[in-house]
């Protein structure tokens, strides 16, 4: 059962202040939570790159050699029909497919990489029990600490309020 | 000007940029303001208009219900004109479609920042348009219930389809864009989503926008991930725009007919897609922009950069009209000759110059700043544009088939109510799921807007600071 | 407490899943139901207007198919006999049983018997009998074993692609044309070897052109 | 074909017998509804809007898709006989020998059937007036067979009657005292000897009464001219393929019945090089033989006569002959370029001597005909000359005479025959106000027309092919006419049955009659009889020829005595339409479709005008005209038609139907409202008034010209000898070819490919109308053939070349053209449409979904697409389908398959009897019935291939052959004869 506190911050810039006085504290295990990306977030969070554009690519190219293999396997190998007096194996006739296959297989890749990635859909998450976290999406700009303990639920409670934190609250998933 | 009240007003300041932002805003009053057609009650006109659009839809199942039990033969088609209003009507959607994409992808590509304001529009039309496209080639077919026989799966028939043929490749190229397009409007959804969640009032709204924002957070992880994803999505889509309308030209240009078989088709067909697919962003953009009391996100500097790039498509589409001619002349061939000139002396020469006047002539406007900022004749503009590229593929449809190789073949083309109520009913699907839109999704993108306002706001600061450490003395020099 | 109650995102993503899932599942069942008997409506006994028994005639009394069927051997249909052919026999034996009474009533009002077709290709498919029995696809290949069944059922799905499987390798379903109609014939040695021999003494060559049977 | 077989014979007048051809569909046939709640098989209105079967089917289809039923087939009767008929093998067609009578002459005819039910009709290669081949009429009779709209009933006075009350009337009336007096018979004038036999009866019974003919076409004029040229009325049989110089009088030989198969096979044969024969026509209006002519003067109908005047007098200065010369002296004025003309034409026929052929049409005046036969015995060559068949002659005067008998009242019974009088009187006699005198009207018709309206008996008629009958060609050739298949209505009555209530002969069915008569013939034993009905023909009634010598100065006072030719004002002339005739094939909605071999108008007439005549009085194609002359007046449509005779109107007789079946009705004009006694074909001084409106014809080619592209190609005989060899390089397939053959794993066995010979193709269009027949073609309907979707899959191009005043035309049959490498298959997105290793474009309807991509791909456009469901529901239409082919639903492209259905037939036949297709075994349905064969179709590998050839001839080319298609069909290049004097 993990236990977090927020702390609801006004601008990004301080945001982003607080996230890097917090590291310095020693907090690690720290989230952003804001109405629209932030620059410079990540570097701090230290969140490591991305492997979606991996998985585009595979699943782009998994989706080309398919379609491929399937209008060889079909024109030419299982039904060999003359169509036309094209030849069997009409590789230029079969690139459009292959083209919009790779597109499709990628884009549907990484739409539910993207989703997997994020760890949704999850409409339960315990922040919303929190009322106050609704400004997270308008204009709030919410540091998430996880903390293991009291004391470090102490430390981390002042430490966010040091750093000019307009509220701090406290977030028990085993309390709901 | 919008009635919602800058936090900072509209200065003189010249290090402030006004255009594409007019006024600075609290987050929460960007929110405030892009949700409100959302959360609050829908106005008269908008009744008004979703009351015409649901008529035409009657009309459309009406239409689309004499085509299944009376069949395609209650449409004026003919041999050998066996492709008419099924198919310019489906190039008209899927070409309208092309600028949603376009915008959305190309433009995040090449990090123009005045997209944000319009994007989500464009990204919604382009999904109606397509869905509207998609109607036709199933009902254009004779046996649409055996629409199935397309699917490459093992039947007991042993049968699969014909992968040589440009309507194989339509139909997945048009699958692909109707699936990738979605996916990628829902993906810039999500944080609007959220947003609508956090803002409502009433529960049941918080929760149906909710279930719809999968539980969006906008944790930093979020984020990162999805400006990744969107990203790459963007980078697929932009080919993916350019290739589905080259094949939509391959129907033609594949095709042996004279006017049908030319190579100068798939970029003229792409460059013609996203000239009309911007004339109906403008068509729709305008009028929702002043009900909707938009102006502040979306300004004057929008409405030239649109008509900047309304002008460049018109003359690439211009140039497609004099190759087409000229190598119809050039190469020699009579047939093709004849194809030609019919186009522009034959009988459906009156359609053939009205396209040029719309299509060429009236973008030609544009060239004028002062007409590039107003509403009012880029509106009309727009119209024009739309009726022009619908009639420019009537044209190329209709005009090469029913002159072709044997003249004892040669016959006329005239539609049926049957026809006019496909194409009518399909502007009124068009227009009712535009007007749900509005209604119901936030139409630019909130989150978007404020990152613009977050990033202007960071470079002015910035500015000041280097103008004002200029000044100080001891400063600069 | 938030928006939803705990287990939403379980019923969320299931309920996801599922949408994603029942249409490609839904295929997977109709493409399994088509192939199945129930698709292709095998083995199911069919009632006719007259208690004919084919285990009696063709089992018990040894009629050869050639008998009654032998439309087969001349044309396209196999054909369902005259009344005339069952009175043939039946005037003098069993010529008051009460079960052959459809019969003698369609034989003297001269009214045919409506009997229920069990073997049934659609319009668009033309299958001809006498080009397969002249090169030797023997009647049970196809309709089973015809002299153990008391109401005709069919046993093959008749499918298109069952009738290819055999066009375009008939070796092994291939016997020698006096055995065509033996209901019990088995390959001496090897069903290939013998297909072999078969083919080349009969010119087998069977078509894959659609025009063979589309036309 | 196997074997032709004795047919049992059938009884016509039906008793308590079953119907003899009882088979799968005959249950069917009961569940018929009537034609009250059917359209017609494909006639006209298929449905537009949401009808209740639409919705029906919208209902099933619910209730369909709710169960697992999706997958299954309905459950399906099937019905064997209860006796089967020894000849029958279900599934395996027959083929009897019959004929057809059409314009009192018979066709000899084989038509194949399929379990009792006639399928398809073929010429008959032993029959001289048919020699394999058959016509537009023949090909759509089965049409008129299956008619939903037959009559059914007898009727009294309008009111439904029935057979027995109508036969104790006969009889009744047959128990006469007065002779016959009030007797009088109105009849189509025949050849068959049983009728000729059954009307003598009636005069020997009644020697007062009177069998009046009554023909609309042969208005007797060519009797007339043999009886001032020799005495007494012959009729002439000329032989056209030994002609080498051939002068028509508006005779269009090539199209008009009866002679017309017979005359088009030996006219092309004279065709050929190196001896080529030359046409000349003089002609009013374009007919099939003026489009075929090399040729061809326009001169307005009055003038025509004395265009012949002037020829004979320069035939008769060149060949010496004085009497002749002096025809000059007199007469009518000519131009300049009439003049060289007629100079030409004089001196060809002079040089080709007893090679030279006058033949005259039968609207010019007797004296032309007896000009025509001193212009013959002048030359010196021979025409066959021979009795005349038709009992009685064609009288023109006889109507008219009858009518003033009805209208005096001494005429109490009047037994019709004849083809439906009421409507084709001249206007000026009043015959149905007249038949209101008569007590017993009595009128054996297929139709309830205008004449069962006014008469009081109205009897519904069998078919010519559910009745014993006979019949002779023009040269005498005697014809069994079998019936193929029993009455299908309860209530009809044999037109013979009704005569025979009046020549005592009830007693016996007319197959007894029928034996009877011939018995003699049979030599008594009747071992004869079986072969005449298997061969279709009786050996030895061949009429013989009949030596006569002309009587020149009689010749030539008939020719001065000629009236004047009228020099101003428009003139109308009637003419027979190609399709319809005199209106007797007005009902059959595959004629009604057919498309007129000149005009390409189907659905309708029109009122032909030159371009020349259309631009100085403001017409334009679909302008509606009021044409008055005398009493009389009749409003049409106009269509311009280039190579009619200036000032000129030419209507086609035939429509205008006011009462006929819903088919006939409300189609055209009727053009007999202007038609006079005196006046029968050719009308001066008539006066034409613009009306309001616009009329919308359904054209099936409305583009006249060949825009200089190379498609249907001519040239002249000389040209073409000088450059045989380079002359169509271009156009004939190149070695090389981008694309390599695909491979098949086994050589095809054959390679089926076709030739059309352009230089025999007259555009006559019975290969229309055969392949319509063969391939279960349906009729769609006016409405929808204006909106171009007539659905024939071979159609005739004709394009008019030079002169839009003289235009040359020709005429180009074009089907699928089976091109080697298709572009209508790469574009098929689901196979529907691919080539089999035989080289056949094999089109499956069952994968078709109706992109009609291939159509647009089809530089030929020969594809026809079902846009609605045009099949016809009618169990009537269903009866017409060829069981051998696939009925096409609603959505699906069709287009011409080579026959396939016959290709395979001849295979699974030679494969069973393990030898491989012998040349001959297959022949399409067009290459059948083709009367000049000009369609040749067979297998190119095949050693001495007729089609393989022709594919090496240096006249053939590839249509388009610069696409890179490839057809295995390909046409060969016409040739023209033209005159040097003329050049």
């Amino acid at each position: 059962m993990s236990r977090w506190l927020l702390g609801e911050f006004r601008t990004s810039q301080q945001l982003l202040e607080a996230a890097r006085g917090l590291r310095a504290r020693g907090f690690t295990r720290m989230d952003a939570l804001t109405p629209f990306p932030v620059e410079g977030i990540d570097e701090v969070l230290s969140l490591p790159p991305s492997r979606l554009p991996l998985l585009g690519l595979v699943a782009g190219v998994g989706g080309a050699g398919g379609a491929y293999l399937v209008q060889w396997f079909t024109q030419a190998v299982d039904w060999p029909l003359d169509v036309g007096g094209r030849p069997l194996h009409s590789g230029p006739a079969f690139i459009p497919i292959v083209f919009e296959s790779a597109v499709l297989s990628a884009a549907g890749a990484l739409f539910l990489g993207v989703l997997v990635a994020c760890g949704l859909p999850r409409v339960t998450h315990p922040f919303f029990d929190l009322e106050d976290f609704r400004s997270a999406s308008i204009d709030g700009f919410w540091l998430a600490v996880t903390v293991v303990d009291d004391a470090g639920r102490d430390a981390a409670d002042a430490a966010l309020r040091a750093l000019g934190a307009a509220q701090v609250s406290l977030v028990d998933e085993a309390r709901r | 000007m919008s009635d919602v009240a800058p936090k900072a007003p509209v200065t003189e300041d010249p290090l402030v940029e006004a255009t594409l932002l007019e006024g600075r805003y609290s987050n929460d009053q960007i929110g405030q303001s892009l949700l409100r057609p959302v959360l609050g009650p829908p106005g008269w006109g908008w009744w008004a208009l979703v009351g015409v659009c649901s008529a035409l839809v009657v009309l459309l199942v009406v239409a689309i219900c004499v085509t299944l039990f009376v069949g395609v033969g209650t449409w004026g088609n003919n041999i050998p004109v066996a492709w008419a209003f099924g198919i310019i009507n489906f190039v008209w959607w899927i070409g309208i479609g092309h600028a949603g994409t376009l915008i959305s992808a190309i433009l995040l590509l090449f990090g123009e920042k005045w997209r944000s304001s319009v994007n989500r529009m464009a990204e919604a039309m382009t999904l109606f348009a397509v869905a509207c496209a998609g109607l036709f080639p199933l009902l254009h077919l004779g046996r649409p219930w055996k629409f199935y026989y397309l699917v490459p799966y093992p039947s007991s028939l042993r049968m699969w389809p014909q992968f040589r043929s440009p309507l194989t490749w339509d139909i997945v190229a048009i699958l692909t864009y109707l699936t990738v397009s979605t996916l990628f409007w829902y993906m810039g959804l999500l944080p609007d989503l959220a947003t609508a969640r956090d803002t409502a009032k009433e529960t049941w709204k918080r929760r149906a926008w909710g279930l719809l924002s999968l539980g969006w957070r906008g944790s930093a992880r979020h984020w990162r991930n999805w400006r990744t994803g969107y990203l790459l999505m963007a980078g697929l889509a932009t080919p993916l725009v350019v290739s589905v309308h080259t094949i939509v030209s391959f129907d033609f240009a594949v095709a042996q007919l004279p006017g049908w078989h030319t190579t100068i088709f798939p970029p003229y067909f792409v460059a013609g897609a996203i000239f009309s697919g911007l004339a109906m962003v403008m068509t729709l953009l305008l009028p929702a922009r002043r009900v909707l009391r938009l102006h502040h996100v979306i300004t004057e500097a929008h409405l030239d950069v649109l008509a900047r790039l309304l002008l460049v498509a018109g003359l690439f589409v211009a140039y497609g009209y004099i190759q087409e001619h000229f190598f119809g002349w050039y190469g020699g061939d009579p047939y093709e000759m004849h194809a030609m000139s019919i186009l522009r002396t034959g009988p459906y020469a009156p359609a053939f110059w009205t396209v040029f006047t719309c299509n060429v002539l009236v973008p030609q406007l544009f060239w004028s700043r002062r007409l590039r900022t107003s509403p009012a004749v880029l509106w009309g503009a727009a119209l024009l544009v739309n009726v022009g590229m619908w009639l420019e593929r009537f044209v190329i449809v209709v005009s090469p088939l029913s002159e072709d190789f044997l003249p004892s073949s040669w016959r006329h083309y005239a539609p049926t109510w049957v026809d006019l109520s496909l194409l009518s009913g399909t502007v009124g699907l068009f227009g009712l799921g535009f007007l749900l839109f509005l209604k119901l999704l936030p139409p630019v993108p909130i989150s978007e807007v404020k990152q613009l306002q977050d990033e202007l706001e960071s470079s002015e600061r910035f500015a000041r600071e280097v103008v004002a450490e200029a000044r100080a003395p001891g400063g600069g020099a | 407490m938030g928006l939803f109650p705990p287990g939403t995102d379980e019923v969320l993503r299931g309920g996801l899943a599922l949408l994603a899932g029942v249409p490609v599942l839904g295929v997977v069942v109709l493409m399994l139901l088509a192939r199945s008997p129930l698709g292709t409506a095998t083995f199911e006994p069919v009632e006719q207007p007259v208690q004919f028994d084919h285990r009696h005639h063709s089992g018990d009394e040894g009629i050869g198919c050639r008998y009654c069927h032998e439309g087969a051997w001349e044309g396209a249909y196999a054909g369902v006999p005259p009344t005339s052919r069952c009175m043939g026999c039946h005037a003098q034996v069993w010529n008051e049983s009460p079960r052959l009474a459809p019969v003698r009533e369609s034989y003297f009002q001269d009214r045919p018997i409506p009997w229920n077709r069990v073997h049934r290709l659609p319009h668009f498919v033309f299958f001809n009998h006498a080009i397969h029995v002249h090169k030797g696809v023997g009647c049970v290949s196809c309709h089973g074993r015809v002299d153990q069944m008391a109401l005709v059922e069919k046993v093959a799905p008749l499918t298109m692609g069952w009738c290819l499987e055999c066009h375009r390798d008939p070796t092994p379903h291939l016997r020698p044309p006096e055995r065509v109609a033996d209901m019990t014939w088995r390959p001496p040695v090897d069903a290939l070897e013998t297909g072999r021999r078969v083919r080349q003494a009969l010119h087998v060559a069977p078509r894959t052109e659609c025009n063979t049977c589309h036309r | 074909m196997p074997p032709l077989k004795e047919r049992f014979p059938l009884p016509v007048l039906r008793s308590a017998s079953p119907p003899a051809w009882r088979s799968l569909e005959s249950r069917r046939r009961q569940e018929a509804p009537g034609p009250e709640e059917e359209f017609p098989p494909g006639a006209s209105r298929p449905p537009e809007g949401l009808s209740r079967r639409a919705l029906l089917e919208l209902a099933a289809f619910g209730a369909a898709a709710s169960t697992a039923g999706c997958f299954r087939q309905p459950p399906e009767k099937v019905m064997p006989y209860s006796r089967q008929p020894p000849e029958v093998t279900p599934g395996v067609p027959l083929h009897y020998a019959t004929g057809l009578t059409l314009e009192g002459h018979v066709r000899g005819l084989v038509v194949r059937s399929h379990e009792g039910r006639p399928t398809k009709v073929e010429g008959n290669v032993a029959h001289p007036e048919s020699l394999g081949a058959a016509g537009l009429q023949e090909q759509a009779s089965l049409v008129g067979l299956y008619d939903p709209h037959r009559a059914k009933l007898v009727r009294h006075r309008g009111q439904p009657s029935s057979r027995e009350a109508l036969f104790a009337r006969l009889l009744q009336l047959a128990a006469r005292k007065d002779a016959g007096e009030g007797l009088r018979l109105l009849v189509d004038p025949t050849g068959s000897p049983l009728w000729a036999h059954t009307w003598g009866r009636i005069l020997e019974r009644f020697p007062r009464a009177k069998v009046v003919p009554f023909c609309a076409a042969d208005t007797g004029a060519s009797l007339e001219g043999a009886r001032i040229a020799y005495g007494r009325p012959l009729t002439t049989l000329p032989r056209f393929d030994t002609a080498r110089a051939v002068l028509s009088l508006d005779d269009d030989f090539l199209s008009t019945l009866p002679g017309s198969l017979r005359a088009a096979r030996e006219f092309s044969a004279s065709r050929a090089l190196p001896d080529m024969s030359r046409l000349w026509v003089v002609e009013s209006h374009l007919s099939v033989t003026g489009a075929f002519g090399d040729h061809r003067l326009r001169a307005r109908p009055t003038r025509v006569p004395h265009v012949a005047r002037h020829i004979g007098a320069e035939v008769g200065r060149r060949l010496k002959r004085s009497d002749l010369a002096t025809l000059a002296d007199g007469a009518m004025s000519t131009t300049e370029s009439e003049r060289r003309w007629i100079a030409a034409v004089a001196a060809d026929l002079v040089a080709r001597k007893d090679q030279a052929l006058v033949v005259v049409g039968a609207r010019q005046p007797a004296a032309v005909h007896a000009l025509a036969h001193l212009l013959n015995d002048a030359l010196g060559g021979h025409v066959a000359k021979v009795a005349p068949t038709l009992t009685p002659a064609p009288d023109p005067g006889a109507l008219p005479a009858l009518v003033e008998e009805l209208r005096g009242g001494g005429v109490d019974t009047l037994l019709i025959t004849a083809w439906n009088p009421v409507y084709r009187a001249p206007a000026d006699v009043p015959l149905a106000l007249a038949m209101g005198r008569v007590e017993d009207s009595v009128y054996c018709t297929l139709h309830e027309d205008e004449t069962s309206i006014a008469c009081t008996w109205s009897v519904p008629s069998t078919h010519a092919y559910e009745h014993w009958e006979d019949g002779r060609a023009s040269d005498g050739t005697a014809t069994i006419l079998q019936p193929l298949i029993a009455p299908w209505l309860e209530e009809v009555v044999a037109p013979l049955e009704v005569a025979a209530a009046f020549s005592g002969a009830l007693a016996e069915t007319s197959y007894q009659r029928l034996r009877a008569l011939w018995r003699e013939h049979d030599g008594g034993g009747g071992r004869a009889w079986e072969g005449w009905l298997a061969e279709g023909v009786i050996p030895g009634t061949r009429l013989p020829e009949v030596a006569a010598r002309v009587d020149a100065p009689a010749v030539l006072a008939a020719v001065r005595a000629l009236p004047p030719a009228s020099d101003s004002g428009l003139e109308v002339q009637f003419i027979l339409d190609a399709r319809v005739q005199d209106g007797r094939f007005g009902a059959n909605p595959w004629l009604q479709e057919l498309p007129d071999p000149i005009t390409k108008l189907t659905w309708d007439n029109a009122a032909l005008v030159s371009p020349a005549t259309a631009a100085r009085l403001g017409l334009a194609r679909g302008a509606r005209v009021r044409l008055a002359a005398r009493d009389g007046a009749v409003e049409a449509p106009v269509l311009v038609l280039p190579g009619q005779a200036d000032d000129t109107v030419t209507l086609p007789l035939g429509y205008g139907r006011a009462s006929g079946g819903p088919v006939a009705e409300d189609v055209g004009f009727d053009a007999n409202e202007l038609r006079f006694q005196d006046a029968p074909w050719v009308l001066p001084g008539v006066s034409l008034t613009l009306l309001e409106g616009h009329h919308d014809f359904a054209l099936t080619q409305e583009h006249w010209r060949m825009e200089e592209r190379p498609l249907a190609l001519q040239t002249s005989r000389e040209t073409f000898e000088a450059h045989a060899r380079t002359l169509l390089e271009g156009l004939q397939a190149p070695r090389e070819h981008l694309y390599p053959p695909v491979p098949h794993p086994v050589t095809p066995p054959h390679r089926w490919g076709m030739a059309i010979d352009l230089n025999r193709c007259t555009g006559c269009s019975a290969c229309v109308a055969a392949c319509q027949a063969e391939n279960s073609i349906p009729s769609v309907g006016k409405e929808q053939v204006r909106k171009g979707r007539e659905m024939h899959w071979l159609r005739i191009d004709r394009y008019f070349l030079g002169d839009e005043d003289d235009p040359g035309v020709i005429t180009q049959p074009v089907m699928c053209v089976h091109c080697e490498y298709a572009p209508c298959e790469y574009v098929c997105p689901v196979a529907a449409t691919v080539h089999s290793d035989e080289g056949l474009n094999q089109m499956v309807y069952n994968r078709c979904i109706g992109t009609r991509y291939c159509s647009n791909n089809c530089p030929y456009k020969v594809r026809r697409f079902n846009y609605l469901d045009y099949t016809g529901k009618n169990p009537l239409a269903r009866m017409l389908r060829n069981p051998d082919v696939s009925v096409r639903s609603r959505g699906v492209m069709e287009k011409c398959t080579y026959c396939v259905q016959r290709i395979e037939a001849a295979r699974i036949r030679a494969r069973v009897e393990l030898r491989e297709i012998r040349p001959g075994d297959v022949d399409t349905a067009c290459a059948q019935t083709c009367p000049t064969r000009a369609i040749t179709f067979g297998d190119l590998d095949a050693r001495d291939s007729a089609v393989a050839r022709l594919h090496g001839d240096p006249r053939h080319y590839a249509l388009l052959n610069h696409l890179g298609t490839r057809p295995r069909t390909v046409h060969l290049l016409r040739l023209k004869n033209p005159s040097e004097a003329l050049s």
